[in-house]
């Protein structure tokens, strides 16, 4: 056996294993030496994003991939005399898991590349390496896994280890304050989960998603099992009115966090799109609760871009925008989800805005990670994060100004970025599902664009202030970390519908297939 | 007065669901107990443990456990982290 | 595989690669008429200086906007949107609990009672 | 309605729990909230495990062979090592937070808002 | 702060009983009520009722923060390495190779009511170990570091 054939079969496990096992060092590492510890990293970091792109590749060439702790066979869901039933814990990787493996993946390399240098003036960075790598495995847990009391234990370890990172510039405090609310609650929201993973239990006696829903039966319990969850699940992803932390955590972070910050709070987005698209799906009222998750992303569009336009602080206006950009994700989600069970206009619109709404995380997980890492660039050159301070950076920080100009007009939607593409698809499927929906949304992006610009001439344009007359480029690391987000902006932007084709659109069915889910672990039972 | 309103209405809203719950859950008999009989008649040949808690923890749900143990070295690092010795002038305070 | 595809959305279409050969024809386009255009700029020149009313000309730096000048109209006008809904940003985290579990139960007031 | 006690009790140790939650100002009355609603949700989900006249799922020496479920029993080990894990964090914020602002009361620290 | 003569020899005294019941509930997780979470947190129990009897000078010359965190990193590395070691021998992550071997802790178990026989239950006596060195280590330092923000205050 290869080693290629080794990690083709156990490329799940090790997905969160070589993750795991890097953080698990890294306290006895970063004793060593810096350089040491930087190539342990960078290496595993390397290695990580190499076992997701073979699980990728492996998960969209041959449909469904299963990993079974423990057992005698990695593909053996059932164990022969359980008549029946999945008893272990199941890795179950489909389309759209291997759509948030990649995303995870792509900004975990820049991430750790530019923070080589952007943290190095910090003491203590091994822990902030070990936290890190715990996010990542975090995030690759909970969006591979297959049970659920196993996605519970993941979204602990993504919302403690992104807690300690929130709080590691410690600031006088007010980072800490920051963590602290971010994390108060998330354990609130963490209960919910548990209190619904009870309910689940209690009823079928089942911790896998696909038992669980092939025996949903949607009583009372499980309404409010689904409440529960999809309140925990849209307060994790920030979603207006339970986004009050992310502002405020994601300016406090150091700005390398941030940017994966908006990768967890995106697997939120994927644990909510789960629960109500594979245990749910069509035994629910689909239109209820469709219109829920369309309200949630109408007024976090809305609430998020107009907070943003006063904001005086870059990170906390970028945090809004974050928001908002989250809501375009709800909006063509929800959408799909309310035609869920009307097949004449699922295929008429219903598809369109799900792939638009999920090839949306994507691009916003690209440009806004390269949005938060320029505003990291330029807090490490000239210390501050106050607009009012900023000015004239357009002389010296050239490579930046580039970076943010793409970053900036991907997400206000200009052709031709990657955010045009998704907001296009956007726009005309819900069009045709209600007007005033699209209306607001292309509203929405003219602000963001509005707010931008605001952002662009106040740091970048005008005379070159004196204050700042020493002031030069960001580091090589940091360049070019974020030179991989912006050329997949530029790339993504350009061709489309190759990207649509071969990920997005199998993300998408994948999603919306309830009864392909269940038959790839019970195996048609 | 309006925030004591919302917080009252809320948690008698919760308290009635979950009075749903508690009333419609029997205790002492699990409608479904398939899984959890399948660990008490097969655990002990499977992993030759006598506790079947620990076979399930450790074995059936090992997965689980080391999550576990990785939450706790998450706040032990961050509790770490919190409690470091700063080096001059790497905090930033915005006023 | 058809990487220059245009994205199909359902409604319409979407060639992001014809869209900028088109994009690029145009600027070549507007160039060339800019280039027929008579230059009267000498360098060197009074004419490189800004003309302010006659006035001095200010320092580098207090020509600069600074960002909170910026869309104070936006802001007037929508003056009443924005003393509702910034305050309710308190920072208090007893707040945005409250926040939390209202929602919850509106939620389930909505999915477990109304559907 | 007594056979459904545990169940009531979660309910209750909830209701107690939120109400701490939302309406203590110290972020010490805080984290004990949300360990009583921890409490509420290990109850619950032990509780959801028991069989009538079961005994612990422990072969060694058993005196009957009827054991409640051990499922419940291993989820709820995990759940309180993560509750451990989390009070251990917030504590540490609150020390950091005394050190810094000097005060724990959640109405002082806001310097970070609209 | 120092506690009385009294508290500082009972503490003495009992630390060690506290060990080795603490390793004891380790070690037979897999028969009796127990296992490496709680017996690991029976152990830093221990280390609780001397970092409280004495003062936090005195502590840390015998409990290191360094050495402490190389018991966390000891243990979790020994998990994952003991779940890992499956893969080496081509199997799934966290299967039970040694569980009826015959071997180390490899002696077959049917079905039944049993007396309990220790060298049973394959790799999970292992992992009840490893699990139980860490939290030893990590609940203990937790302690630590806590004390170490109050000093700094002159508590």
């Amino acid at each position: 056996m290869t080693i290629i054939d080794f990690v083709f079969i156990n490329a799940p496990a090790l997905l969160v294993a070589i993750p795991l096992f890097a953080a698990f060092l890294c306290p006895v590492i970063g004793k060593i030496s810096s350089m040491v510890r930087n190539l342990w990293v960078m290496g595993m970091m390397l290695v990580t994003a190499a076992v997701a792109f073979i699980l990728a590749y492996r998960v969209l060439a041959t449909g469904p991939v299963l990993y079974v702790f423990g057992a005698a066979a990695a593909n053996l869901a059932i164990p022969l005399d359980s008549g029946g039933i999945p008893i272990r814990i199941i890795f179950t990787v489909d389309a759209m898991s291997a759509f948030m493996d990649i995303i995870c993946a792509i900004v975990g390399i820049s991430v750790l590349l530019y923070s080589l240098s952007s943290e190095s003036r910090n003491s203590s960075l091994e822990g902030y390496y070990t936290l890190f790598f715990l996010m990542i495995a975090g995030v690759f847990g909970m969006v591979s896994t297959g049970d659920f009391f196993n996605f519970f234990v993941f979204l602990e370890i993504l919302s403690l280890a992104s807690a300690g990172m929130i709080a590691y510039r410690i600031d006088g405090g007010l980072a800490v304050e920051a963590a602290l609310k971010y994390f108060i609650l998330s354990t609130l929201g963490a209960i919910f989960v548990l209190f619904a993973i009870g309910i689940y239990y209690g009823q079928y006696n089942a911790l896998n998603i696909a038992m669980i829903a092939q025996r949903m039966q949607f009583t009372m319990l499980d309404k409010i099992a689904l409440v529960l969850l999809v309140a925990a699940l849209a307060m994790k992803c920030g979603a207006v009115p339970l986004h009050f932390w992310t502002p405020d955590a994601y300016s406090m972070a150091p700005s390398s966090v941030t940017a994966f910050l908006v990768v967890a709070s995106q697997a939120s987005l994927y644990g909510l799109f789960r629960v109500v698209f594979t245990i749910y799906n069509i035994t629910m009222n689909c239109v209820t609760v469709g219109w829920v998750i369309i309200i949630f992303g109408v007024l976090s569009m809305v609430v998020g871009v107009t907070m943003a336009i006063p904001q005086k602080d870059i990170k906390r206006l970028m945090a809004y925008h974050a928001v908002s950009q989250t809501g375009y994700m709800l909006l063509g989600v929800g959408v799909g989800l309310a035609v869920l069970g009307n097949t004449t206009l699922t295929s008429a619109f219903g598809f369109m805005a799900m792939e638009g709404g999920i090839f949306h995380i994507f691009n916003h997980a690209m440009y806004k990670g390269l949005l938060f890492l320029t505003a990291g660039a330029i807090f490490y050159r000239i210390g501050t994060r106050d607009l009012n301070k900023m000015g004239g950076l357009g002389h010296t920080m050239k490579y930046t100004m580039i970076f943010f100009m793409i970053g900036a007009l991907a997400i206000a939607g200009i052709p031709p970025f990657n955010g045009f593409a998704s907001k296009l698809m956007i726009y005309e499927s819900v069009y045709l599902f209600n007007p005033l929906l699209a209306i607001i949304a292309m509203v929405v992006s003219i602000l963001t664009l509005a707010s931008f610009v605001k952002v662009f001439h106040s740091v970048f344009m005008g005379p070159k202030l004196p204050e700042y007359a020493d002031v030069k480029e960001a580091p090589l690391p940091m360049l070019i970390g974020m030179g991989i987000l912006a050329a997949i902006v530029i790339l993504f932007g350009l061709f489309p519908q190759p990207v649509v084709d071969i990920l997005v659109a199998p993300a998408a069915h994948a999603l919306a297939d309830q009864g392909g889910y269940i038959a790839s672990v019970l195996g048609g039972a | 007065m309006k925030k004591m309103l919302v917080v009252g209405a809320s948690l008698i809203i919760l308290a009635a669901f979950f009075g749903v719950m508690a009333m419609t859950l029997s205790f002492g008999s699990p409608k479904m107990t398939d899984m959890d009989d399948y660990f008490l008649r097969h655990g002990q040949e499977q992993t030759g443990s006598n506790n079947e808690c620990t076979a399930v923890v450790f074995d059936f749900r090992g997965f689980d456990t080391l999550g576990e143990s990785t939450v706790l070295f998450c706040a032990i690092v961050g509790v770490a982290l919190m409690f470091r010795k700063m080096q001059g002038g790497e905090e930033y305070e915005d006023e | 595989m058809d990487l220059i595809a245009p994205l199909l959305t359902g409604y319409g279409l979407w060639a992001p690669v014809a869209w900028l050969v088109a994009f690029v024809a145009a600027v070549i386009i507007v160039y060339l008429l800019w280039k027929t255009g008579e230059s009267s700029y000498k360098k060197g020149t009074q004419l490189e200086r800004p003309y302010l009313s006659g006035n001095v000309e200010p320092e580098k730096g207090a020509v600069h906007i600074r960002a909170s000048n910026l869309y104070w109209g936006f802001l007037q006008a929508l003056k009443g949107y924005y003393d509702v809904l910034v305050p309710v940003h308190t920072g208090i985290l007893s707040d945005y609990l409250i926040w939390f579990v209202a929602v919850t139960a509106l939620v389930l007031v909505i999915v477990g009672v109304l559907s | 309605m007594l056979w459904n006690l545990p169940f009531i009790t979660v309910v209750v140790l909830t209701f107690i729990g939120l109400v701490t939650v939302l309406l203590k100002k110290n972020i010490i009355k805080i984290l004990l909230g949300i360990n009583i609603l921890e409490s509420a949700v290990n109850l619950f989900i032990v509780a959801l495990g028991y069989r009538e006249g079961g005994v612990a799922p422990i072969f060694t020496l058993a005196p009957s062979e009827l054991m409640v479920l051990p499922t419940p029993q291993a989820l709820v080990l995990t759940s309180i090592v993560i509750g451990v894990a989390t009070s251990a964090l917030v504590l540490s914020f609150a020390m950091v937070l005394q050190k810094k602002y000097g005060t724990v009361d959640i109405d002082k620290i806001r310097r970070l808002h609209g | 702060m120092r506690m009385s003569k009294i508290v500082r020899t009972a503490a003495d005294i009992l630390y060690p009983a506290i060990l080795i019941f603490g390793l004891y509930v380790v070690a037979h997780g897999h028969l009796t009520p127990g296992g490496g979470f709680q017996g690991g947190a029976v152990i830093a129990t221990g280390g609780a009722l001397v970092i409280v009897a004495y003062n936090y000078k005195e502590v840390t010359g015998w409990l290191k923060k360094n050495v402490l965190m190389g018991q966390e990193v000891i243990g979790l590395f020994g998990f994952i390495g003991v779940g890992l070691l499956a893969l080496a021998f081509g199997q799934v992550f966290f299967f039970n190779y040694l569980a009826g071997s015959g071997s180390l802790f490899g002696m077959p178990v049917p079905y039944g009511i049993n007396p309990g026989e220790l060298n049973t239950a394959g790799v999970l006596p292992l992992m009840n170990f490893a699990v139980g060195i860490e939290v030893w280590g990590g609940l203990t330092i937790v302690i630590l570091y806590m004390l170490s923000g109050l000093e700094k205050e002159g508590c």
